[in-house]
C-alpha cells in the first residue's frame, strides 16, 4: 500500500475529488493547511503595521492506495490540479505499513 | 412623508394660528385680561414646543434606526452571506455608503431630492445645497413639528442603504473604485430623481401632487424597486462568479445574517413608522403593520421552503422576514393590521419561488438576491398598496377612498405605473452608469484579484484570524 | 402596566375633560368671548396631542429594544452557549418565535390576553380577535395616552420572548415540529391566562383588582417564573443531552453569547421602563433600578464565581447581569436605586449558586439554565418586590403603605402566592403540553440527529462555513 | 450639557411660572371665571408634562444608546483587534466598567461630579451619595425639563465608557485585579474631578462659569482626552507586550471590530445629540454635526490610507469614523453641519497620520490605539471648537461671539487651556495609581499568562471552541 | 518505531483518549479533517441552491510508538472507536525513521 | 527524501520558518493541530462545569527535503524551537517513496 499525500490550491479541490472518483477512489482525508514555497504571499497592513502574510491556504489530500493504483492516481491528480501556476503544489509518496478499518478490524488492501 | 399623514395639517394648522395671535389677541383684549392672554399665549406655544420634542425626539431615534439598518444590519445581513474571503468587501459596501453618500448629500444630493419649488417635477434644486437653509426651524412642506435637520438627516439614512441594497448583486467580484464610482453616479442619477418624483415638493408621483398619484409610505418604489432592478442589471451585466455553479458558495455564516437579519427587522421600524414623520398613530399604525408583515413573511417562507424543499431553515426564515419587510414598506402607512398579515404571507411565497426557483431558470448570478428580494418584494409591495390601501387607516384624500378594497380599483394602476417608471429608470441609469464607470475605472475583478478574494485583493487584510 | 402607575389617573382625566368640554365651554360663553375659549380648547387638545407624542416615541421605542432583546438579543446569548452544531438551530428557536407568537396574537392571543370584561379573572374574551378595534385611539383600561395599537405591539414583544426563554432548557435535542408545536400551545394555554391574570382587565392579580394583588411591574411572574419554571419542566421531561457529562459541551463562542447579554441588558430597558407605560418619572425610576439591579448582580455572580471557582469570567459577568436583569423586573416600577441594587446583589449570588452548585446536584440537564436565571431570579424577584415596593417610588395604593420596607408585610405573602400559581400554571401547563406534543409530533431528536446536531438534521444547514 | 443650551431658560421659565400661579391667579380671577382659570392651569401643567414626557423619552434612549456604545459596541470593537486568545479579557474590559462604574457612581460617584454649589469649583460633594435627592423631580441646575434620575444615569453612561477606552492601551497583558484597582481609582482621582469642574455646579470651566469657560459639548476633555492621555501613559508604563515588533498581532477578527464601530456610531447619536438634554432643535443639530463628522472622517482616513498604503481598508474606514467621532463629540453642539464635515475630515487624516505613522516612530504599544484615536483626536477636536463655534447654532452667551469663526480668538486658547489640564490631570493622575496598583496588586501579566492570553489565563476560559 | 494514524469519528476522541491513557499512550497529536469513504455525507440547501456535502468531519490521531506496543494499541484503539456503522474511520500504520524531542535532543525511542 | 515532520509551540512558528529560510529551507507545509503529551494542559470552567483541556495547540511543520539535509534541517528546527520547557514538541522523520510537483510533473528530488 501507498499513501499518497498531495498538497493543492484550495478552489481545485472539488476538481480533484470528482477526476478521483472518476478512476474509482473514493477513500480520502483531507486537511487544511498552509503552505510555504515558490509562490509570492501578499502584505497585510492593519494601521500602518506591515505584515508579509507567506504562509497561502492550501488543501492537504491524503489517501491510501493499492500499490498497483499509485501511478493512475499520480496522473489524475496532476491532471486535475494543475493550473500551470507557481503554488499547484506537490505530490508525495509513502510506504504503508498497515491499514485497518476500524468498523470491522479488515486489515491490510482489504481496509482500504 | 409628511403629506402621506392626513393630521399634518391640523397640527401645522397650530404653528400658523401663532402667527395670527397678534390680530386675535388685539381682538380678545378688549374683554379678557393681557395676563391671561399672555400665559394662553406661552401655553399655546408651550404645548407646540412639546409636540416638538415629541416628535423630534422619536424621529431622531428612527434616523439612527435607519442607520443602523445598513451597518451592523445589511453589513452583516450580505457579510455572512458571502464566502470568507469576501467579507470585509462586502461589509465595505454597506459602510463606505455611511460615508460617502452622507458626504454627497451634505453638499448637493439633499437638496436635489428635496429642494425646488412646486413645479419641480422631476428633480430639485440646489437652493439647500452645502445645508443652505437647513436648520433648527421646520420645513412646512415636508414635516411642520421637526426641525428641518431632522427631516434632512433621516432622509439621508434611506439614500444610505438604497445603494447598499444593490451591492447584493455584485458581491465578491467588483473592484472598489468602480464600485465607489458607480454608487455614486447611481446616488445622483437614479435616486435623487426618484426620491424627488415621489417625495420631493412638485414631485410627479406625490400621494396628492398633480401627476399621478402614487402611494408610497416608506419607500417601496423609491428604495427596493430602484436598488432591487439595478442590482439585476448590475448582476447580467458583470456576469456570474467565476466558479457559479460548480464551486460550493455557500454563506460562510448564517449566524451573523442572522443578526444582520435581526437588526434590521429592529431598525426598520424606524424605516417605516418613522416615514410618519412623527410620533402619532399613524407612526403606530406603520409600526404594527410592519411587524405583522415581517412575521407573516418569515412564516410563509418557511412554510413553502418547507414543502418544496423539505427542510426549513435560518435561512429561510430571515429571507422571509427581509421580503416581507421590503413588501410591506410601500404599504405601512396605509393598511390594516390584518392586510399587513396578508401582504406578508404573500411577499414571504413569492420571493422564496423567485429566488429558489425562478432565478435558476434564468440562471444569472444575483449572488445575494437583492433582486429576488427588493425588485420583486417591492414591486410587489407597491402594487398590494394600491389594493389594501384604506383611509380607515389614512384618510389622505379626505373620505376618498383610497385602494382597491376601498372601491377605488385605479389605485392599482397608478402603482403599477410608478413602479413601472422606477424599472425603467433603475433599468436605464444602471446600464448607462455601468457602461461609463466599466470605461473608465473597470468595474470587474480579475480573475486571480477574485480567487484571492475582495479582502486581500481590494482592501489588503482579512476578516478573520483565528489561529493566533 | 397602566395601573401601575399612578399618575396615570390624572393624565386620562385631561383626555376626559375634552368630553365634558362643549358643557363647559357653554357656562363659560358667558364671560368670555368664544375666540379665546376656543383657543383654551386648541391649547388643550395640542397638549394632550404633544402628550400623546411624546409617550407614543417613547413606546414605540420600547417595544422595538423588547424585540431586539428576542433577536439578536437572546438569540446570540443562547446561540453562543451552544455547540458548533446546534448554533442556528437554537437561533431558530428564538427567532422563530417573531413569527409564529405574532401571527397568534394577531389572530386572538391579544384578545385572550387583554380583551374581556372586569369579570374576566382568569382569560380575556375574543373581544379584540383579528385586531377588532384596536386602533390608534387610547385604550383607556391600560394606557390612556397611547394608541391601543401601540399597547397592543409592546405587549406582543413580551409574548414573544418569553417563550423563547423556555428554549433554553430543550436546546441541542428538540425536534423542530414538536418545538413548534409546544411553543404554540405553551403561549396559549400558559402565557396567555397568566398575562390576563395579572395585566389584563378584571385580572385576578391585578394590582389594584379584586383579587390577590401581586405586584409585577414588568413581568416577574408573567414572564420569567413561567418560563423558567417550564424550562425545569422540559429539561427533564426530555432528559439530558446525548454525552451529558463525559463529553465537553462548551459554549462554541463566548463572544456570541457577550454581544446577546449586552443586548439584552439594552433592550431591558425597553422591557422595564417601557412598562411605565409612557416617559414619565416612573419610566426614569424603572430605568435606573433596571440598570442598577444589572449592575449589581453581574458584580455579584463575578465575586461569588471568583471565590467558589477561583477565577471571574466572563460567562460569569453576562449570566450575573442576566439574572439581575431577571430579579429586577417585577420591582424595577416599585423600589428605590439603593434597593435595586440590593436585589441585584442578591440574585447574582442565589442564581450563581443555583446554577453552579445546586443543578449540578439534582442532575438535571438544563442545557442553558433557563431555570436557574429566569425561574428562580423571577421567584427571587417577585418575593423581594414584596419586601422593597415602596410608595415613595410608586404611590400606587393612594397613600397606603406597598411593600414590607413600607410596613406592608402582607405583600410578600401576596407576591409567593402569585409566583406559586405561576409554578403551579408553569408545571401542569407545560407537562400536559409536553405530553401531548411528544404524541402527536415527537419531542426528542433522535441519535442520529443529535450527533450530527440540529443545524444539519432539523435545517439542512450550517452555522459557519469558514474553510471557503 | 444643561447650560450648553440656550432654550432651556424660556423651558424652565416655563416651570416657574407654575410657582407664581397663585398670585396671578387671584389677580386674574376678578375678570375671568374660575373654571377657565382652572382650564388654563391644567393645560399649563399638561404642556410641562408632556414636555417631560418628550424630552425623558428621548433622554431614556439616549442612555440607552449610550450604553449599546460600551457593550456591545466597545467591546466588540476592541475585541475584534485583539487575538483570539485575549477576546474575552478585552471585552471583559469593557463589560466590566457597566458593573463597576454603575455601583461606585450609585454609591459617591454621582455626588462627587455632579453634587456641590457654586463655589465647588474642582469636585462636588456628598450630597447625593447613595442617591439621596436623586428622584423623579428635575434637578434645574442641570436640566429642567427631566426627571433627575434620567439626568443621573445618562451621566453615569459616560462614566461607563470612560476607563473602558484606555483599556485600549493595556490589552492583551493586564492583570485582572490590577485592571480592576486601576479602572476604580482611575475612575475616583481624574473622571470624577475633570467632570465637575467642566459639566458640574461651579465647575471652573464651566461653559458659562466664572472660571475659563471651555466649551465642551459632549465630552472631548472630559471622555477622550482624559481617557486617551491615560492610555498613553498605561501603555509607557506597562511597556510592550510580549514579542511585539516580531510576531504577527493582527486583529483576530475586523468583522467583530466593524460591528463594533458601527453600533459605536448608531450609539454616539445618543452620546452627542442626547447631550442637549432634551430633545430640542439643538439635538437635532448635534445628530447631524455627529453623523457629518464620522461620515467625513471614515472618507478621510480611507483616502488618506490609500494614498500612503496603498490600499483603503475596512480598518480603516471604522477607524477613521471612530476618530472622527471623538473628534466632533465637544464641538456637535457648537458647529454648523459644514463645520462639522471639516472637522470630520481633520480628524481623519490626522488620527490615521497619528496611528499609522508617528506612533511607530516612538515605539510605545498603544495596542488598540486609544491614544492615537481619542487622546488626539480628543485634543483636535477639543481645539477645533474653539474655531468652528458659532452662535448661529448655540447662541450660548447671548449674542456673543462663540468661536474664532464667530470672531472670538480667545475660545481657541481657552480650549486648549481646558485640554493642558485634562492632559495633565490624566498623565500624573494615571502616573500616580500605576504606580500605587503595581505596588499592591500587579499590573503586569508574567509571560507565561500573555503567552496563554488573557482568556485563560485570566478568566479560565475560550472565546471559541469551534470545533465541537 | 511506528507511527500509527487514526482517522476516527469526532465525537468518539474522548473515548479513545481515554483508552490509549489507559494503557499508558500519553503523546498523541490530534487534527481535525475532513473526510470521504462509503459513509454518505448530507445535502444542505441555501436559499434553493443545493450542495451534496460528502466530506465528513472526522479527527486525526498521530501518534509515534514503540514497535513493540504496536498491536496493543490497535487493539485499544479500534474498540475504543468502533461504533460499528460505516464511517467509523481507518487505521494506517507507517515506518518511523527517527524522532527527536525538541527540548533536549533526545533521539529514538527515547524521545517518544 | 525524507520528511520532517516538527510538532512545535505556536508561538515559535516565525522563529523556525526564518530559521530555516536561513538554511534554504522554503517548501513547507503547516497546520494547525493539538497535541497531548506530558505537558500539563489547563481547566475551563463554564458556570461550574469544569472541563479538564489536555489537547494544547501546536503546529506541525511538515517539509521534505533530500536526505542529504536532514541533520541540518533537524539542528536548525531544534535550536529555533526549542524554549527548553516541557511542551517544546518532537520531530519525527520519514522515508519519502517519491515527490511529484504538479506544476510540471517534476519528480523525486528535483520535485522538492
Ligand atoms: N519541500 C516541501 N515539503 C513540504 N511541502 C512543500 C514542499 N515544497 C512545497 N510544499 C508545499 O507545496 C505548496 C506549493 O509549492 P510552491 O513551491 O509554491 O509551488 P510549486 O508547486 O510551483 O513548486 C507549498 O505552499 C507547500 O504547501
Ligand atoms: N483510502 C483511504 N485513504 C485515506 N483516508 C481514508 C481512506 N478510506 C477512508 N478514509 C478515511 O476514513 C473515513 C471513514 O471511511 P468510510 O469508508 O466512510 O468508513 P468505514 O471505516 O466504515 O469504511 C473517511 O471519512 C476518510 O477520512
Ligand atoms: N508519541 C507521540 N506521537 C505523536 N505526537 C507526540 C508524541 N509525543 C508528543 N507528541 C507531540 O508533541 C507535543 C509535545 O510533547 P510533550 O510531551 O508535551 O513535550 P516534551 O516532548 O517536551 O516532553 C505534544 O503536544 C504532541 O503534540
Amino acid at each position: 500500500m501507498k499513501r499518497i499525500e498531495a498538497i493543492i490550491q484550495p478552489h481545485k479541490l472539488d476538481d480533484a475529488k470528482e477526476a478521483l472518483k472518476g478512476i474509482g477512489i473514493d477513500g480520502m482525508t483531507i486537511t487544511e493547511v498552509r503552505g510555504h514555497g515558490r509562490q509570492k504571499g501578499h502584505t497585510e497592513t492593519y494601521r500602518g503595521m506591515e505584515y508579509k502574510v507567506d504562509l497561502l491556504p492550501k488543501v492537504k489530500l491524503e489517501m491510501v492506495v493499492a500499490d498497483a493504483r499509485l501511478e493512475e492516481v499520480i496522473k489524475t491528480l496532476t491532471a486535475a490540479a494543475r493550473t500551470g501556476k507557481i503554488g499547484d503544489g506537490k505530490i508525495f509518496v509513502f510506504e504503508v505499513a498497515d491499514a485497518i478499518r476500524i468498523r470491522n478490524d479488515d486489515r491490510g488492501d482489504a481496509a482500504l | 412623508m409628511t403629506w402621506l399623514s392626513p393630521k399634518n395639517s391640523s397640527r401645522t394648522g397650530i404653528r400658523c394660528l401663532f402667527l395670527s395671535l397678534l390680530s386675535a389677541g388685539l381682538a380678545a383684549a378688549q374683554t379678557v385680561p393681557p395676563e391671561i392672554l399672555e400665559r394662553l399665549e406661552k401655553a399655546e406655544k408651550a404645548a407646540a414646543n412639546a409636540q416638538t420634542a415629541g416628535d423630534n425626539g422619536w424621529m431622531l431615534v428612527s434616523s439612527a434606526l435607519v442607520l443602523m439598518m445598513t451597518a451592523p444590519g445589511l453589513a452583516l445581513f450580505y457579510g455572512g452571506l458571502v464566502r470568507k474571503k469576501n467579507v470585509l468587501g462586502t461589509m465595505m459596501h454597506s459602510f463606505l455608503m455611511m460615508g460617502l453618500v452622507t458626504v454627497i448629500w451634505a453638499l448637493f444630493g439633499y437638496s436635489l431630492a428635496f429642494g425646488g419649488t412646486a413645479d419641480s417635477k422631476w428633480i430639485g434644486d440646489l437652493s439647500f445645497a452645502f445645508m443652505n437653509g437647513v436648520g433648527t426651524a421646520p420645513n412646512g412642506d415636508y414635516a411642520g413639528t421637526i426641525p428641518h435637520l431632522t427631516f434632512m438627516v433621516y432622509q439621508l439614512m434611506f439614500a444610505v442603504i438604497t445603494p447598499a441594497l444593490i451591492s447584493g448583486a455584485f458581491a465578491e467580484r467588483i473592484k472598489f473604485t468602480g464600485m465607489m464610482l458607480f454608487m455614486t453616479l447611481w446616488l445622483i442619477i437614479v435616486y435623487l430623481p426618484m426620491a424627488h418624483m415621489v417625495w420631493g415638493k412638485g414631485g410627479y408621483f406625490g400621494a396628492l401632487g398633480t401627476g399621478i398619484q402614487a402611494f408610497d409610505f416608506a419607500g417601496g418604489t423609491v428604495v427596493h424597486i430602484t436598488s432591487g432592478v439595478s442590482a439585476l442589471v448590475c448582476a447580467m451585466y458583470l456576469g456570474k462568479r467565476k466558479g457559479y455553479g460548480s464551486e460550493a458558495m455557500r454563506p460562510h455564516s448564517v449566524v451573523l445574517s442572522t443578526v444582520g437579519a435581526a437588526l434590521l427587522w429592529v431598525g426598520w421600524f424606524g424605516f417605516n413608522a418613522g416615514s410618519a414623520l412623527n410620533a402619532s398613530g399613524l407612526a403606530s399604525s406603520a409600526f404594527v403593520a410592519t411587524h405583522f408583515g415581517a412575521a407573516a413573511a418569515a412564516m410563509a417562507w418557511l412554510f413553502a421552503e418547507w414543502m418544496v424543499i423539505g427542510k426549513p431553515s435560518m435561512l429561510g426564515a430571515i429571507s422571509g422576514a427581509v421580503a416581507g419587510l421590503v413588501a410591506i414598506t410601500p404599504a405601512s402607512g396605509f393598511v390594516t393590521p390584518m392586510s399587513a398579515l396578508m401582504i406578508g404571507a404573500i411577499a414571504g411565497v413569492v420571493c422564496f419561488l423567485m429566488v429558489a426557483k425562478v432565478k435558476a431558470m434564468f440562471g444569472y448570478d444575483d449572488a445575494l438576491d437583492a433582486f429576488g428580494v427588493h425588485g420583486i418584494g417591492g414591486t410587489l409591495g407597491a402594487i398590494l398598496t394600491g389594493v389594501f390601501a384604506t383611509k380607515e387607516v389614512n384618510d389622505l384624500r379626505a373620505g376618498m377612498p383610497m385602494g382597491l378594497v376601498d372601491g377605488n380599483g385605479g389605485q392599482v394602476m397608478n402603482q403599477i405605473i410608478a413602479s413601472a417608471v422606477a424599472w425603467g429608470l433603475g433599468i436605464v441609469g444602471t446600464l448607462v452608469i455601468l457602461f461609463v464607470v466599466d470605461k473608465i475605472a473597470g468595474l470587474r475583478t480579475t480573475d486571480a484579484e477574485e480567487t484571492e478574494g475582495l479582502d486581500l485583493s481590494m482592501h489588503g487584510e482579512e476578516g478573520y484570524h483565528m489561529e493566533g
